[in-house]
């Protein structure tokens, strides 16, 4: 009887607390968006199903979660806190970078380089979130960590964090992906807004036939000016590169696979996961809650979604200022794609264009600020990086 | 209320961040653009041959066997290798992937067209 | 002629023991069962060549086998002291299970929620081998591990021996997957001795269809429902179920590829060889020779044996008894498939009922007690870890 | 011969352990059945609809036409994309697996049948 | 103003040297040879990016670089670092030999297994080159090292050098990586030196066809016997049969298929890329300059060349000897493929022959000496770490 | 100039390094010549039986048919399993490589030649 007293104490039925139950409802309901509306569900649901995992409550002292190492005083380290090491290492976003850059096409970018303008503009919003966050009292590391989710880049944030602020890591992370995954309900109001009826309607002639030099070079030279200007930003860029050249050079194709599938693949599965899995609702260290349900993430969500609104207004804004000077106008929505989640927001712009000229495709335009983005918001992190470490 | 952001010296950082983005960037458009400049200057003798060569080649073939040749290298190519599931997808006059038959068979096409 | 002797001396020859020969043929005898006999031969294949590996005499102090790591005072960590690794800190059993998961159909399971109960019954045979190795004069720890064997799954009894009784492991694992390859031979006996003629023709009607949405909740269900009753399934369990939630969803394909095939295969070989390589057959630790031929691996054998019978004698019983109040009277011989040996054991017992009624197909049948069984070991498993931890 | 049992506690640990795997699995029997029961309850309005409009659908297309198609996309998705290697192969009646093109072909059928 | 000084003294610019860029131009040219030339392609390419990605100069205190880890000071392990630890721990070269393993035949070897004897005399050169190295001063674990370059095999030298001689492993990396990819330039003269117009003509006979069941023991006598000679060879010479194993067995052939693709493509792009990033020019370490650009470097490339041709010589020679005593006699070309360099070697040769007599198809035979190359160094690599450990 | 060499015992350790590889490839060379021999006696009474067998159920067979089959396999091959990607590629009178339709193709005809 004593025994069975024990074990049901070791069950999680006794340890159940409400804001458990919350955070599983939650991980339910991004289940529920990846697969009922197909909001990035190669991120959302494996981190929907994190949060359930991470999110059953289990008797303290058995190795299981994320945060039971024995540097955390657990006797061993827990094998979900192996695969964190992953994410707080920082070595799973330039992995995934690199299985991205091997699927990636810069074509566009290279076709009409200015457009790598409307990706810097996108930027903006980094910065000024970064301010924002400094206002609210975090300090300049949480700050800088919180600004990146504007560059709706889910890897750039957690590495951006893991270096500077692992503590935010959780929330930073499971926020830039909220908003990536609900792109199309945040950017179209938004572009609505700053978009005159007229402007919408602009049609881009188009770009120019890209070589395979051309190809194979342009990784090559992003690499050596992205690191000289912020070598912070070379564990991301450097990795996307690679993969890009890898793909790009016609001769190691068998690598790019390997590259943008099973690496890339496995490297996806274990970091959403693990990230869904560091959100204990409540979590104490030494007798203060740093768990997930608390004001703080709230703050980090009510800042992410600023910036993610400043960087896509900073793209729009851009693209018309750059019409002042062009000859051929470019179409403004396209300042949009500059956040970059890739290739949502580029979806988004030709899908809003669309609406207001049926045979207007901007896809492929909005695809150069799209992936100009990226490098964008990795320069960004390099940056934080030089200036924070 | 700027208290945090001023002994932080925020306002500097966030400012010289965007400076440094916005160069980089710049810097890196730039120098594609040079490269760019620099290779079609270069190749605009070599084209000039293959212009009154590969036409005539491509004009030997009718469009519809192009076709029928394109689709068998097309599955040749999805039997013998595999495809790389790629996430981003160009809808744009000629496609520009080489992952794609499209592209060689769209090159030659569009050679016919700028005679 | 002094240089020669030493690196005679330093050759495997000189250092050759009867007891490593034996291995090295116990070694060859795995991969000939493994080729010839199709034994589970993904897993008996690297595990017997690992055991050839693994007994290959060197002289002390070079850092080559599994054993060899700076905490053992070897002066660097050897290659395959990585690769074991893998197996002692618990990592490669979870992952193997997410590959499984993304390869598992659960629907005869889904479709007969009452076979589960079969699952459960099996498990019998860990808890009565535990008072087995407890009388044998065992540790409670050791005894767990060596009871777990019954529960006819590698992973899981990989996983539970390397959080209570990493010294074991060696044996234990062997053991285990032993014992699966020979489920064809183990099994049918016991099959014959517990059911009359007319019960191994007993016809089942076939299953209902099962809906998608059933296939996607079921997978959330069981993690929360298992992880609830016994925390300690949490890797295991949460692992698989995530890994069929990539499958069944239908959103996550290229993750469920990836997890079912690169990933699992990768883990499959490291794990089976380190496995096989741990097999030394003399190795003293102080004084005290832990090696693979000694009198408890003998003992571990006996008892795994034991546990694998009283399992599958269980899963038999428990269907008579409850085909005492069913209307649908069940075929008992799925009983046996209750182990799981997936999908072996469910083999065994088609191939066993189409002898005595060859247009009386049970696989289906039998798939939902086998695979009930991989959960039920796997909740054992937690039940242990919550205890002896 | 029980000392080490007894000293050890085994026969409790046993028990409660037995009783956990049970109670476990119970209850994930038991929560499966309860959604099946309301899903069942929920989607009876829905099917009623399905089961008047899909079967005319499915009956005008012959049989052997079907099955071309079936081939054909068969072939489609071994070639476009890589087929997971099911360790687990189910032989029954109407496949379930939505990896086999059997299973659209199957449910079909099978409306044709309950007709 | 300050801050953007801050931030410039930060930038890469600030801290370019002339020995940087000529690095950076070095790994531009192995790009250029990789995709133009195609020499080794899937290695030169990711080693020529790693190259320019390691001599981006940054700001001491940011942990970006392969060796920026906690045990040499910086704040965290930083990313490439963590890559560069897979070779560093020697792990990776064993991983490669599997994949290797499941994409090799060696029916050629079985049905020859004379052809052995020339795969020995190749690796002359690595011991004539040890002894070269000793000449000039290195110690014997760097002379070693320095000399196994002639063993012409790639993951083999960065085993040993990370066994033997890390702080050494860069430049003797690159230089064996690079002289594989110039065989073809490095080998013809000295065949050409060394065979007369008649040798070269030689045809040889066809060999016999080699059942499944030998190349299913080939694998296991190998590793036993070789293993037993120079145990020190057990991570190399037991991945490589594993693999082969794996794919002769005709029974795991889903498991060959993720080791000589998933598995051998992500190792061969992590292992180039940070082996690449290890060629900082210019690295000090108490004072001491130890980067790429120094006269040992040099002093490696030189005595690798050596190495190489030595080795080349060795096979050609003792061929020819071996011809003094054979009825049929064979080509003594085909004991340049000694060497290894698989299969490049065995091309070179074939290509060769041909250009004397163009239907001597010579590839078939010259496989055989080139995969007891790659047995050959890898036995040697054994002889040196019992030795020198 | 020998003085590092002397000192660090070079020659006898490059002496005796030589002898060991030599010794461990020509041991394997043995082994597996012995192995060979071995086999080759256990199978001669074997093959005997199957000589006579084989040949006439190949030789039943038109070569182009065997060619069509060959074909049809092959492709089969492609689509359902994916290849293995040979960094070693052999050109042999015939193939050995189990990975190619030529194997069990070639085995019957060379049946048929020795014949
Ligand atoms: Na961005
Ligand atoms: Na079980
Ligand atoms: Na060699």
């Amino acid at each position: 009887m004593d025994m069975i007293l024990r074990i049901i104490e070791t069950t999680g039925f006794a340890n159940l607390q409400w804001s458990n139950i919350i955070m599983i409802v939650v991980g339910c309901i991004a289940i529920y968006l990846a697969i009922v509306k197909n909001y990035e569900p190669l991120l959302l649901l494996p981190i929907g199903f994190g949060v359930i995992v991470g999110n059953i409550p289990y008797l303290q002292g058995l190795p299981i979660g994320v945060y039971d190492t024995v540097a955390n005083g657990a006797p061993q380290n827990s094998v979900f806190s192996l695969i964190y090491w992953g994410v707080t290492s920082g070595i799973f976003p330039p992995l995934i970078f690199l299985g991205i850059g091997a699927l990636t096409d810069f074509s566009s970018l290279i076709s009409s380089p200015k457009s790598v303008l409307l990706g810097a503009a996108a930027q903006v919003g980094i910065f000024v979130t970064y301010l924002g966050a400094l206002m609210l009292g975090f300090t300049n590391q949480e700050a800088a960590s919180i600004g990146i989710i504007g560059g709706a880049d889910g890897p750039t944030s957690i590495f951006l964090s893991s270096q500077l602020a692992p503590h935010l890591l959780g929330p930073i992370a499971i926020a830039a992906y909220s908003y990536m995954a609900l792109v199309p309900l945040i950017q179209p109001p938004i572009m609505k807004l700053m978009t005159t009826l007229k402007e919408r309607k602009i049609r881009m002639k188009p770009s120019r036939r890209v070589s395979k030099r051309e190809k194979i070079l342009f990784p090559i030279i992003v690499v050596i000016v992205a690191a000289l200007i912020a070598p912070g930003s070379l564990p991301l860029i450097g990795m996307l590169m690679l993969g890009n050249l890898l793909k790009e050079s016609g001769v190691t194709d068998r690598l790019a696979k390997t590259a943008g599938n099973a690496l890339l693949d496995t490297c996806t599965i274990l970091l959403s996961f693990a990230v869904g899995a560091s959100t204990q609702a409540v979590r104490y260290v030494d007798g203060v809650n740093v768990g997930f349900l608390t004001p703080r993430s709230l703050g980090i969500f009510f800042l992410g979604l600023l910036s993610f609104g400043i960087a896509t207004f900073g793209g729009l804004l851009f693209a018309k200022f750059m019409n002042l000077f062009l000859k051929d106008k470019i179409n403004p929505l396209i300042g949009a794609a500059g956040v970059s989640a890739v290739p949502d927001s580029a979806r988004v712009v030709q899908h809003f264009a669309r609406k207001y000229d049926k045979d207007n495709h901007l896809l492929f335009h909005a695809m150069a600020p799209n992936v100009a983005g990226v490098i964008g918001s990795a320069i960004a992190a390099g940056v934080f990086i030089a200036i924070f470490r | 209320m700027f208290e945090n952001i001023i002994q932080n010296n925020g306002f500097n950082i966030a400012l010289s961040g965007i400076l440094v983005v916005f160069s980089g960037l710049t810097l890196i458009a730039t120098t594609i653009h040079l490269f760019n400049k620099v290779f079609e200057r270069l190749h605009r003798g070599a084209t000039a041959e293959s212009d009154t060569v590969l036409p005539k080649k491509a004009a030997a073939i009718p469009e519809d066997v192009l076709a029928a040749i394109t689709v068998a290298i097309e599955i040749y190519r999805k039997i013998h290798f595999e495809t790389l599931q790629s996430q981003i997808t160009f809808i744009h006059g000629e496609q520009q992937s080489a992952w794609k038959s499209g592209y060689k068979y769209g090159q030659r096409l569009s050679t016919l067209r700028k005679q």
